[in-house]
């Protein structure tokens, strides 16, 4: 047992450290509140990729490092805490690598690992996930992928597509199996599709941050080779499921607010104790404690997951947990900020009155996505109560 | 004790409802708040030829003279539709503030403009740090030559600056006998002003200014010398209960919303609403909504018959703040992904739930007002 | 509309509270929180029925006052914020007369009533609802009572029962309708026993506050006479279903605590602000004033469910809201004091060092009870979810 | 970062909980709880044999050397079971304050027959108040002739103080040139202490002590003069963290408790523990318990290893007097009724989280510690 770190991984760390000081520095980006799914920049993804910092845990076989999870947890939590800007490769390096390991192809898997692994042009990948009509409900999907010939045919519309629009490949599930009495479990395939492929339409949804994070994407007869599908034909929601596990407890679900946190704790220690009645700044200090306490906990809770992963074990119930509980905290961080500075928590980024560089109001705006994304909370709850704790479905 | 509401109130709940629903669809309101403007003009014109402009203001002005509890039931009425208007600025807060505190003449010039909405008016409350600056303003008045004010300091977060003919505000006058602030009414174009439009959670326009030595005319000071201070402070706890009923207009539709969806949206093979998950969700909406509508009426209609209420407020604001705000989570938790989308009104009764959070006193400042009414 | 009590209520909220002052002044009971369902002072009750203060909602046929439900509730309120002895007609005022009226025989009505409201001799009253595998579930009872001539015979086993030491009645559900297809909510009906019954045995049951408040009873072969049955035969759950919604939003679920509550706030008020750090004050302070808050907004829901009831409506989801609402509340209170007052919280009545008159231990005993009596939290969110909100069972 | 647990732990637990279960199942726990001595001598003798009662002090003394770690491990089965017996104020407490401040001849005197279950120790924690008194103590010692003094105060809550040997108590010494508190062994007997027994939520036997002029040697000072208050600040992060893992022990017990009940009782014609809502009262249960026993593990490592670790045990002592309290309250609301029965263990271990949450700091004092630590 050991709840510090060893020699070597506090080297990774300041290594990390170093490297993202020095890119500070130079102005490669801002440490403001960002989004990590956004589209990103190739080019910081290569610096990373120059260092070994993509596809870190794969196998050495596809480029990988063969490193643990622990350490890359450690280089997750260095790149999140200053915002650093992974949207090109993050959802390949979270998602696609790791599924492609357990279930692709070995044409799939030289095609795509070293590309991503190296941060290659063209490798940027969208999840196509979401329909309309099945938000937690993965297993009804109604896109449809019906083969022909050496082909699948694809038909359908996905939503909430982050990043959809920049693009190069998109990882979809869709309804192979269109038997109406099939197992609504065992119906659907993987696939990657090249989103170039003619008959695919990207729409941007705006959302209430006024950002078009998200697209609609629409398939009309879409035709993708064969060997775009992901393991098994009918296997892709159990394929989805075990693969979940690895990627909910991500440091991400923790960090998206961290510079607010950061800069909310600054506040108080700058805020002049003769402007502030002394009984708001004690209640203050008593909710910004909680609050460190919280994420302190959910930070035990990512190592946690990520060192059962490090000893063979499927962290199922564990990463729901995890999950479930650091997007609750960071919905709470937002909340208790709004409440600390006062009406001008509203003032967006542009001007001098808004507060906390403007990440306070970025960070009201998309609060109410961070408990949503990637399984909702009460989808979340019900994999610990149904697999933690083995409780009766029925 | 009987929580029947009146004739006349329902009256004027069944109009509004009425009027908001056929001019202020989500659609309309979506464009209103596009516009340059923030508000639609034609709208305007409507509210005052229905006497709501002036509805608490004396007759002998053009007022309706109504009672607090109408403007209560009609504010409600303009959260739920979320209309995008000055009418909290100009009929909630400049129109009584003037009637309170204006001379003779004064009310005579300006409320009869501002009730048949000729006048837009607006009050600068909050200090460049965004808290309320009123009592102890850091806008200061330097009095020159001819019995006329140089203004100069910040005002945060003031609705509808630009379109208004008077902005309202406290300031301190150097070297004044008195010592408390003075209520001046600035016209926005004067020398000095500087209004810088502020891009807020909400889309309600509003504004930081900027006063560097602006100067304003002594026979714009609003009631005595000294007196701004208590003016406000009469005016305030009325603006703090209309605060409310518009966050309970907003919360009652985000309810009737919610529950519409998940009565309607199928996953997992059958209604959402079926789930047990979403029923005990929906009674916290439920109890959050029945809760809030009986602690703000009750301060709204102490208020109104003039019974002391300075607990039964802070009790309402503090609630109700919370409340809006559980609501609206779990509105959108239950929505899924769809709600936190532009198209869908969701969003903008979150965001309208945490703006309204911080207008007249955050929770935490209303339950200190309820502990010094326990004197613990 | 009028949130204020008319000239006439406050007199009679006056009455009220003169006539408690001078029973407390002359010792007549003490002020501890109490537990009302105990058995209770037959001489206080009778007191009370001298005034016309029991049975004083219900029609002047049967000896009732036919007053409305909001001057009941404002009598109440002044009982329960002294804990007045009202154990022997609590439930028979809150409970067993409002059915009789609804369901009852003509003799039930003449034989019952009119003893209940003058509290005489005999009339004390339990519930026999609960079974050991039906607790929430009362449509499973499995208690028969089996028609035999003019008699009815009944066999089984209740539990929970408060008070059955002490009652000359029971009230009873059991089952009429045996056969096993039956609808399970149309099989059940209620009976009036007579405690003194051959075949029925009550045997304490000991509960954490170390006091034996609940008991079992055990039915063997008891034989009671048809006249019993209330209502219509397996109409029981029907009938208590309908009854409950005027029974469960009573200032009792508000007020079990309250003079725990107002020593609290003495509390605050007599400490030496010298001796406590001022930012613990002021924590305890937004916590007491958040309390505050919630116990009026309680009171609001109360009177609001009494004059509903006035109105002549069924004040169902409104009654399950309330009573919800109240008892969260409840044991937000004893934990609120305990983190205020500190280890000495621990301490039960009869030493010097007992705080609040060791009123607050006794809470802390009885507080887990609060949520589950008459209906859990988890079944009165369904009633306000189903028939409130008239969101779909399946 | 390595979450596993060491050999040398899991053996010591292993060990522990099956000597607890078949020593000591809910049956024999009642039973003991409900004799005079409110422990079992019997298994306190076998707790010697195994080494548990000095299983962190020096061998020399005939302790067992054990870690901090270990000791947390055998603390967290007691928790479990709820073991009546004074462990916690004799081998947590005692023991280690005596090796740590006492000289030679105190500890050859005294640890061996603590260690050997010959002599129960007890320390005096809390004043009059009910609050820990140890850095500027009420407790009075007046010097007397002969070198001697005279106690003068009160002292709650003190555990086992009927069958103590010693008592261990701070007092400030009047006219002392130190002004630091002084650590004095008084015997249970002496004239002038009066033991008071409390009723209190836990049935552990439990004393208000009166010191009446009590008197006691000077040989009974342990430590220095006015250093009683540091050798008190030493042991008690340790202490603090043990009762957390007393605190982890219970919390674990009612999680199993309750989900094999809602596993196992039908209801509405399907198990309890098929509903939704009751699915997430578990999910709040097992995330409760998950994060307790990180975040003490954590802590328990830490001063284990003799490492920095003020904020993380701050952090585990204010989250699990929260998590233990919510487990208790869900596990009530699931086992329904039957949880309220004096039969049922579910009301033992509510009270004992009630009793533990007021013990070495309630949260606001802990979350007022780590805003301490982050300099807010």
């Amino acid at each position: 047992m050991r709840f510090t770190f060893t020699e070597a991984q506090e080297a990774f760390r300041a290594e990390v450290r170093e490297f993202l000081r020095s890119e500070i520095e130079a102005g490669t980006f801002s440490t403001q509140c960002g989004d990590l799914i956004q589209p990103g920049s190739r080019e910081f993804s290569q610096k990373l990729a120059e260092r070994g910092w993509i596809g870190m845990t794969w196998p050495r076989e596809y480029g990988g490092q063969g490193r643990p999870y622990v350490e890359k947890a450690i280089l997750m939590e260095e790149l999140f805490r200053v915002q650093a800007p992974i949207g090109y490769h993050f959802l390949a390096d979270r998602q696609v690598g790791p599924a492609l390991i357990h279930f692709g192809s070995e044409w799939q898997k030289e095609h795509f690992l070293p590309r991503i692994v190296r941060a290659d042009e063209g490798v940027a990948f969208c999840l196509l996930f979401s329909e309309p009509n099945a938000g937690s409900d993965l297993a009804g999907v109604t896109a449809t992928a019906v083969r022909d010939g050496d082909d699948y045919i694809v038909n359908g519309q996905k939503v909430w597509t982050s990043a959809a629009h920049a693009a190069d490949y998109g990882w979809l599930l869709a309804k192979t199996d269109l038997d109406s009495s099939a197992n609504r479990y065992e119906s659907a395939s993987e696939f990657i599709v090249d989103m170039k492929t003619p008959g695919i339409t990207v729409r941007p949804i705006v959302n209430m941050a006024g950002q078009s994070h998200f697209n609609e994407v629409f398939f009309e007869n879409a035709r993708i080779p064969a060997k775009s599908l992901v393991g098994e034909e009918n296997a892709g929601f159990k394929q989805i499921m075990a693969q979940m596990d690895y990627e909910r407890a991500g440091l991400e679900r923790l960090m998206q607010n961290y510079p607010l946190f950061e800069q909310l704790k600054q506040h108080l220690r700058d805020t002049d104790p003769s402007e502030t009645p002394e009984a708001f700044r004690a209640w203050a200090r008593d909710q910004v404690a909680q609050l460190e306490i919280e994420y302190g906990i959910g930070r035990l809770l990512c190592y946690h997951t990520a060192w059962t992963i490090d000893q063979g074990k499927a962290p199922t119930a564990q990463a729901a947990m995890c999950k479930a509980f650091c997007t609750q905290y960071e919905q709470r961080v937002n909340d208790m900020a709004s409440q600390i500075l006062g009406p001008v928590c509203q003032i967006r980024r542009g001007v001098a009155w808004s507060p906390l560089r403007g990440d306070l109001a970025e960070s009201l705006l998309w609060g109410p996505s961070y408990t949503l994304q990637g399984g909702s909370v009460e989808v979340l709850k019900n994999i610990v109560a149904l697999r933690g704790l083995g409780l009766p479905r029925k | 004790m009987d929580f029947g509401m009146d004739e006349q109130t329902a009256i004027v709940r069944d109009t509004a409802r009425k009027f908001f629903r056929e001019q202020c669809p989500s659609s309309r309101m979506r464009e209103i708040l596009a516009t340059e403007e923030g508000y639609s003009p034609e709208m305007w014109r409507q509210m005052a030829e229905l006497g709501w402009l002036g509805l608490v203001n004396d007759e002998s002005y053009g007022g309706s003279g109504g009672t607090l509890f109408d403007l209560f039931t009609l504010v409600e009425e303009m959260g739920r539709a979320l209309l995008p208007s000055p009418f909290f600025c100009s009929s909630v807060l400049s129109g009584p503030l003037i009637e309170e505190a204006g001379d003779q003449d004064l009310k005579k010039a300006l409320l009869p403009q501002m009730i048949r909405g000729e006048k837009i008016l607006t009050v600068a409350l909050l200090g460049g740090e965004g808290r309320p600056d009123f009592d102890d303003p850091t806008l200061r008045a330097h009095p020159v030559d001819g019995g006329r004010y140089e203004l100069t300091g910040t005002r945060l977060l003031v609705p509808f600056a630009h379109v208004a003919g008077g902005i309202l505000v406290c300031a301190k006058i150097e070297g004044a006998a008195s010592d408390g602030p003075t209520l001046f009414l600035v016209d926005p174009n004067t020398d000095g002003l500087e209004c810088v439009p502020l891009d807020t959670l909400t889309k309600e326009r509003t504004f930081a200014l900027r006063f560097n030595r602006a100067r304003v005319d002594g026979d714009r000071i609003v009631g005595g010398l000294g007196q701004g201070g208590a003016h406000m402070g009469h005016i305030w706890p009325k603006a703090t209960v209309l605060k409310c009923a518009e966050m309970l207009g907003g919360m009652e539709r985000v309810v009737e919303m919610t529950v519409a969806h998940v009565k309607e949206r199928h996953q997992f093979g059958r209604p959402l609403g079926a789930l047990q998950a979403v029923h005990h969700a929906c009674f916290e909406m439920a109890t959050c909504l029945e809760t809030t509508r009986l602690v703000t009426t009750q301060a709204a209609w102490l208020l109104s018959q003039g019974l002391p209420a300075a607990k039964d407020l802070a009790m309402a604001k503090a609630w109700c703040n919370d409340a809006y705000k559980k609501c609206a989570a779990i509105g959108h938790q239950l929505h899924g992904a769809i709600g936190f989308t532009e198209e869908h009104d969701m969003h903008l009764y979150s965001q309208h739930a945490k703006a309204s959070e911080m207008t007249f006193g955050t929770s935490w400042h209303h339950r200190s007002r309820v502990a010094d009414e326990l004197g613990i």
